[in-house]
């Protein structure tokens, strides 16, 4: 068989694993795609070991040892998902900004008046307690009856 | 020895500064001792070394801590006559001022600062007596203007004081920046900024522009001394406390312009240009600030004119090229000054104002400030120039030379020929003290009369009940911390003027000119003065009699016509303003200020005093009350030009070099958003980037192979 | 240029104009896993996404099988359909994936994401071609006790060779459980 | 050409056996229940016994309405019971019956397919309960989930117990391995294996995936008709397959005291033996609790499987 059929093949899910880990916005499926691409990965090695034989079956070794990793890395990257859906109310990644600079004409760190307060509790809805209160309790309340 | 007592002289009152402030408030009772002790032993140390130092001797030394690039800046102390005398000067003044500081300030929250202060001003005065080095001398001068901006400024809390130490302390460092520039010129053409090496190549004719460098350093003596056209600072200096005037008038800072020409006669006797515009700076000053101090109502006014004029007698007898008469008077000045000024606080203090025309309002101000009286007497005697108190042997001596420079033949003392100095020179002295005399005659008496003479049928009735009152005004209170330094300077302003007339004693501690008077002088003279007396006593009398027929007459009529008559145009003083003022007037209960406030300000505003300065002056009285104009001629000429080119600066540092700052800052800022964005805690937008920039470096790698 | 990368192929005796069989099923099994990857990166519908992933995954197992790699192939089956897809499904639900599309799966990124992988596939694909066109392996013939991929040739290299990163890999393995089980543990004080 | 005709023969076979003994064991089922309990229902279709009863349920299931929710996920919902059901017809080939090739298809790696394919049933499970749109099913779902991943440890430990004693993963290889003293020496690895698969089978006691009380039926409460049947085929199925591996792995398989011919008998035989079981356990023990159901897996089951492992390997080494 043509070592280019795998690897063209390893390149090409590679690449469409890629594509989703940048394009997704769901947390979840962005670990699919980045199990996509560590499949690609696992492809090219497997392919690898069997054109070259080696001895030592390198190849297949890491391959093992990739899906071991990525069982440990899912489990782990699931339950930091489900943590963040938890406290944020989303699993959205691009909702997820709190290392963002904040806009330049946004509210000064203090509140500057007594008009500031409701302003304040306005703008900060998206991460204030009150709404992820009452999914994280749905949430907890399913995860609690499974 | 003499060394070390000389170096002990400034370092004393220094030292106590330092240690004052650092004690400040949390030692209050160190405070009065820090201030005098330290004062009053380098009165006597100065006296010390006057004595070791002895007649005719000087001593230089120096120490040059470390070279510096160019011409060298020493350590250096230059003792003679003129230094040492003027030193007891100082010592004994500050000295006084300290004790009596200690009770007129003893109220004043301030006190530990203000007498820290007052040392420091003493011992920067020590300095510029001591030093034999212009630049460690300009370290004293200007020592010496800061420290009367802040004693100036004392009363911040007051916008005059506000104003007046902000005045003072520009209008000086006018006259500062040309005599630094004189000092550095000096010191270029003699190689040296020693005062003997100065005066060494002065003698041997190394200075190259005489001229030049006497002008710039006239310009700071201007300012320093308060000559006309930098005079202006001096009046309103008033609004220090009045041990400070005293301070700052008889022996510190307006002395050492004065002493400084004094040093440097021998350069200034090389231009005879320089020599004449002295002369008219001078003469100019004289007759000016008499006029002036003829029209205060102000009593601590018409002190600080006085001692314009005075210092105008100073600065004519050193155009004559006579310094021996000018530091004569400077001495017999500075004790009838601090004198009369501490007397005017005293009866300020009992009075709780300023105000003539309301001191003459009160019946008993003469039974209350005995000390204050008499020594006021005699100070004023001093100033007019009566014989036999010492101001009548110094001013004659001012006068004499001038009379002798006039004719040419002036006494220099032997620093250059007496050709130096032009005639003219004499004879506008002359003139001038003359008519100065003529005037400060008037004036003088005119002070004492209104102050104290005032008889009680003149004082409306109005004011009496007032002043009547048990307990408003306890008779004779003054503490004793007030009343003996006048004593003690009353003695050398009677007798000062006697040691002028031993012929070889005074002379023998200076160039050994003799300070005698000429015959002609000393008649013409005393005769001038005894005129203005008659002239001020009867223009009074007449006054009081018109005060005496507006009591009996209509009282409206005869208030309006007092009132154009009378009334001084400086008095027109808001009640409140007065009140105001006495508030701060230290010492008494607030209650009590309040009651002879009432009283004055009733007086201040009715208007009804038998001045006779309206009489003396006529249609000059309002330009002479105000300075005559020379304030408002520098708004005019030097202040709005000033603001409007400050407005222009500002303008330009707003609006033009902001606008590039703001663009300068501008463009980083947009940068910076524009990176700024880019951080949108988007993992995949960093993600994206980071897999673009793998992918374009492996297209690299991959086209470059 | 086809012309001759043909004529340079046949000349080695391996043309891709005449594939063996085994190339014919692994093309077709590999256009499987390609398309149910694309799908399972642009579904619009998150659960079947995920069984989008299964069908990639599971072709990708019978890739292995094609390659000799049996003892992968099964923990490819064992490992990701069985655990990791099960998991992801779990993720899913808990995460309360709707029926029907969520028009907000992609994210502002995609076409940013669609350009780079375009490149990325093109720069990729193109290397590979470059590198591998010629390049010919031989696949044992299946059912020799002495495979490739054998269970007892994996277990002899790995349990030779390997040990060490096999026990340093259970190491992780347990920081991984534990680490996964802190963190969804709910506290106390929260509950 | 023989080796593809035998191929085609094997795969009918299997599919044979897949087709008729899920319903046999669902038959046995309704016996024993019926007996153990006393149930008078199922004694009288047919006549005899009830022997057509089985029938008449097939008949049931299938005239009754196939019905797709509204708000389900259509495909997938209707895709569900095919993922049960394949897994095990594709396990069924790799089960040895009888030595000699007695094998839908002997595969080197036997044991691992067999664990790894089984794995994927759940799949099915999960499916049909997100696709419902039904909160009961997602609940039933979301179990099946958890259940699998908790019980799949311990099974994987115990059947690793017996191919470390066998030095095989191959099934066939194991059974040649086997011998009698093997039955005492792995009991607890069966135990463990065995209740393991239950658990995986969701069969009670643990069935809390679909239990009724609770969730009405867990992920097939909205399925109906021949759909349904699917969903409970693939269960007798999953028993079958259960059963079967046990067997072979635990008992033996076709070992019996007999001749050698008569192999294909005792795996039956222990099978069925094994599929009653199951059947008995079912009508003898109460459902767990979820919490009680995890807790035995981790702290019970699993440390069983372990102390298994262990001592495997203890006699491993010391015969050899």
């Amino acid at each position: 068989m043509h070592l280019a059929y795998p690897a063209v093949l390893a390149a090409l899910l590679f690449c469409v694993g890629l594509y989703g880990v940048l394009a997704r916005r769901n947390a979840v499926l962005m670990l699919m795609s980045v199990e996509l691409m560590l499949n690609a990965v696992n492809l090219n090695l497997v392919a690898f070991d069997v054109w070259l034989r080696d001895t030592l079956h390198a190849g297949q070794a890491l391959t093992l040892f990739t899906i071991t990793i990525a069982a440990a890395e899912i489990g782990l990257g699931l339950a930091i998902v489900l943590m963040v859906f938890r406290t944020q109310g989303t699993a959205d990644i691009d909702r997820l900004r709190e290392l963002s600079e904040p806009p330049a004409d946004g509210l000064p760190p203090g509140p500057t008046g007594a008009e500031a307060g409701p302003d304040d509790s306005d703008t900060a809805s998206p991460a204030s307690p009150a709404s992820p209160a009452s999914l994280t309790g749905s949430a907890q309340g399913k995860a609690g009856a499974v | 020895m003499t060394l070390t007592l000389a170096v002990l002289v400034p370092l004393l009152p220094f030292l106590g500064a330092l240690a004052g402030l650092a004690a400040g408030r949390r030692i209050p009772g160190l405070i009065a001792p820090l201030a005098v002790l330290p004062t009053l032993a380098s009165a006597a140390l100065a006296v010390a070394v006057a004595c070791d130092l002895g007649t005719g001797r000087h001593l230089d030394a120096a120490t040059r801590l470390t070279p510096t690039g160019g011409i060298p800046i020493d350590l250096a102390v230059h003792l003679d006559g003129f230094s040492t005398l003027l030193a007891v000067l100082v010592g004994v003044v500050a000295g006084c001022v300290q004790i009596y500081s200690t009770s007129y300030l003893r109220d004043d929250p301030r006190y530990s600062s203000y007498a820290a202060l007052v040392s420091l001003f003493t011992a920067a005065m020590f300095l510029v007596l001591y030093s034999g080095d212009l630049i460690v001398l300009l370290v004293g001068w200007e020592v010496m203007g800061i420290c009367s901006y802040f004693l100036v400024g004392h009363h911040w809390e007051r916008d005059d004081a506000r104003s007046a130490s902000i005045k003072a302390f520009l209008v000086t460092k006018l006259g500062d920046i040309p005599f630094l520039f004189g000092i550095f010129a000096l010191a270029a053409d003699a190689g040296t900024f020693r005062i003997s090496g100065v005066l060494a190549a002065a003698a041997n004719g190394q200075l190259h522009h005489p001229t030049l460098i006497a002008l710039l350093l006239l310009c700071g003596v201007a300012g320093k001394s308060a000559q006309f056209p930098l005079h202006t600072w001096l009046p309103d200096a008033m609004a220090g406390p009045t041990p400070v005037s005293a301070l700052i008038h008889a022996a510190t800072m307006v002395a050492a312009g004065i002493y400084l020409v004094a040093r440097l006669l021998p350069v200034f006797l090389l231009s005879s240009a320089a020599l004449i515009v002295l002369g008219v700076m001078a003469a100019v000053t004289m007759v000016g600030s008499a006029l002036c101090a003829l029209a205060q109502d102000d009593i601590k006014r018409v002190l600080a004119y006085s001692t314009v004029g005075q210092l105008g007698y100073m600065a004519g007898a050193l155009a004559t090229g006579d310094r021996d008469a000018a530091v004569f008077h400077l001495l017999t000045h500075g004790a009838f000054k601090a004198l009369l000024f501490l007397a005017a606080g005293v009866v300020i203090h009992a009075a709780h104002t300023n105000s003539l025309t309301a001191m003459s309002r009160m019946p008993d101000l003469r039974r209350r400030v005995p000390d204050a009286y008499w020594t006021m007497a005699i100070g004023l005697l001093a100033l007019a120039g009566i014989p036999p108190f010492s101001g009548f042997f110094s001013k004659e001596s001012v006068l004499t030379a001038a009379e002798r420079a006039a004719h040419g033949e002036a006494l220099t003392g032997g620093l250059a020929p007496a050709t130096a100095v032009p005639g003219a020179v004499g004879w506008i002295v002359l003139v001038a003290g003359l008519l100065t005399g003529l005037l400060t005659a008037m004036y003088a008496t005119r002070l004492w009369l209104v102050a104290f003479r005032t008889p009680g049928a003149a004082q409306p009735a109005a004011a009496l009940p007032a002043t009547a009152q048990p307990g408003t005004a306890p008779v004779s209170a003054e503490p004793n911390a007030m009343r003996w330094p006048l004593w003690l300077l009353a003695v050398p302003a009677v007798a000062l003027g006697l040691v002028g007339l031993h012929s070889s004693w005074l002379p023998s501690f200076l160039d050994g000119v003799s300070l005698t008077p000429s015959g002609s002088t000393a008649i013409l003279g005393t005769c001038v003065a005894l005129a203005g007396v008659l002239v001020s006593y009867a223009a009074w009398r007449r006054a009081t009699a018109l005060v005496l027929d507006a009591a009996t007459a209509s009282p409206r009529r005869a208030a309006h016509e007092l009132d154009e008559s009378t009334r001084p145009q400086g008095t027109a003083a808001e009640p409140r303003e007065i009140t105001a003022d006495l508030a701060t007037v230290p010492g008494r209960s607030f209650a009590e200020a309040l009651a002879d406030a009432d009283s004055a300000a009733l007086a201040a505003s009715t208007g009804h005093a038998p001045d006779p300065a309206r009489l003396l002056l006529g249609p000059l009285m309002g330009p002479a009350a105000n300075g005559f104009g020379l304030d408002r001629l520098y708004a005019a000429v030097l202040v709005r030009p000033v603001l409007a080119a400050a407005g222009l600066v500002r303008f330009l540092d707003r609006e033009v070099i902001e606008t590039y700052l703001a663009g300068a800052a501008g463009a980083p800022k947009l940068l910076g958003a524009a990176v700024r964005k880019a951080q949108n805690g988007n993992a995949q937008t960093y993600l994206s980037a980071l897999v673009a920039g793998a992918v374009v470096l492996a297209v690299l790698v991959a086209v470059a192979q | 240029m086809t012309a001759a990368l043909a004529a340079s192929l046949s000349s080695q005796g391996h043309s891709f104009l005449s594939p063996t069989g085994v190339e014919i099923v692994f093309v077709l099994v590999g256009l499987a896993v390609l398309g149910a990857a694309v799908l399972t990166v642009s579904t619009s519908q998150l659960v079947h996404a995920a069984l989008w992933l299964v069908v990639a995954l599971g072709g990708l197992a019978i890739e292995y099988l094609l390659l000799t790699a049996e003892f992968i192939a099964w923990v490819q089956v064992l490992i990701y359909l069985g655990s990791v897809v099960v998991l992801v499904l779990f993720g899913l639900m808990l995460t309360r994936a709707p029926i029907g599309r969520s028009p907000d799966a992609d994210s502002g990124n995609r076409w940013v994401a669609l350009g780079l992988a375009v490149v990325a596939a093109g720069t990729l694909v193109t290397l590979v071609v470059d590198a591998f066109r010629c390049t010919w392996m031989d696949l044992p013939a299946s059912g020799s006790t002495s495979v490739n991929g054998s269970t007892q040739a994996n277990g002899e290299v790995l349990f030779r060779y390997w040990v060490l990163p096999f026990e340093a890999l259970s190491v992780l393995l347990l920081a991984a459980l534990v680490g996964a089980i802190v963190l969804s543990r709910r506290h106390r004080e929260e509950g | 050409m023989t080796t593809a005709l035998e191929a085609l023969l094997r795969c009918v076979a299997v599919l044979v056996v897949f087709l008729t003994f899920p319903l046999v064991i669902g038959q046995t089922e309704h016996k024993v229940m019926a007996h153990m309990q006393g149930r008078l229902g199922p004694m009288y279709a047919g006549g005899f016994h009830g022997w057509a009863q089985l029938v008449a349920d097939g008949v049931k299931f299938a005239q009754k309405e196939d019905i797709v929710p509204a708000g389900a996920d259509r495909r997938i919902f209707q895709l569900a019971p095919a993922v049960a059901l394949l897994p095990y017809l594709l396990v069924l080939i790799a089960i040895p019956v009888g030595p000699g090739g007695f094998v839908g298809q002997a595969l080197d790696a036997g044991l691992f397919f067999v664990l790894a394919v089984m794995g994927i049933g759940v799949l099915g499970s999960l499916m049909a309960g997100w696709a419902s749109a039904n909160k009961f099913s997602l609940l039933g779902g979301v179990r099946s989930a958890a259940q699998l991943l908790a019980y799949e440890l311990p099974m994987l430990l115990a059947a690793a117990s017996v191919a470390m004693a066998a030095g095989t993963v191959s099934l066939t290889g194991i059974l040649g391995a086997f011998h009698w003293w093997w039955v005492p020496w792995q009991i607890v690895g069966g135990f463990v294996f065995f209740t393991s698969g239950l658990a995986e089978l969701q069969r009670p006691p643990f069935d809390m995936p679909v239990a009724d009380s609770e969730i009405i039926f867990g992920a097939y409460t909205e399925y109906t008709g021949l759909r349904f049947a699917l969903f409970l085929l693939s269960e007798y199925a999953g028993i079958l397959v259960l059963c079967a591996l046990t067997a072979v792995l635990f008992l033996g398989g076709w070992h019996g005291p007999l001749s050698a011919d008569l192999g294909w008998l005792w795996t039956l035989l222990k099978t069925f033996a094994l599929a009653f079981v199951v059947i008995w356990l079912r009508v003898t023990y109460p459902r767990l609790r979820e919490d009680q159901l995890m807790r035995f897996a981790w702290t019970f089951l699993i440390p069983l499987a372990l102390a298994q492992l262990a001592l495997t390997g203890i006699v491993k080494v010391v015969i050899s």
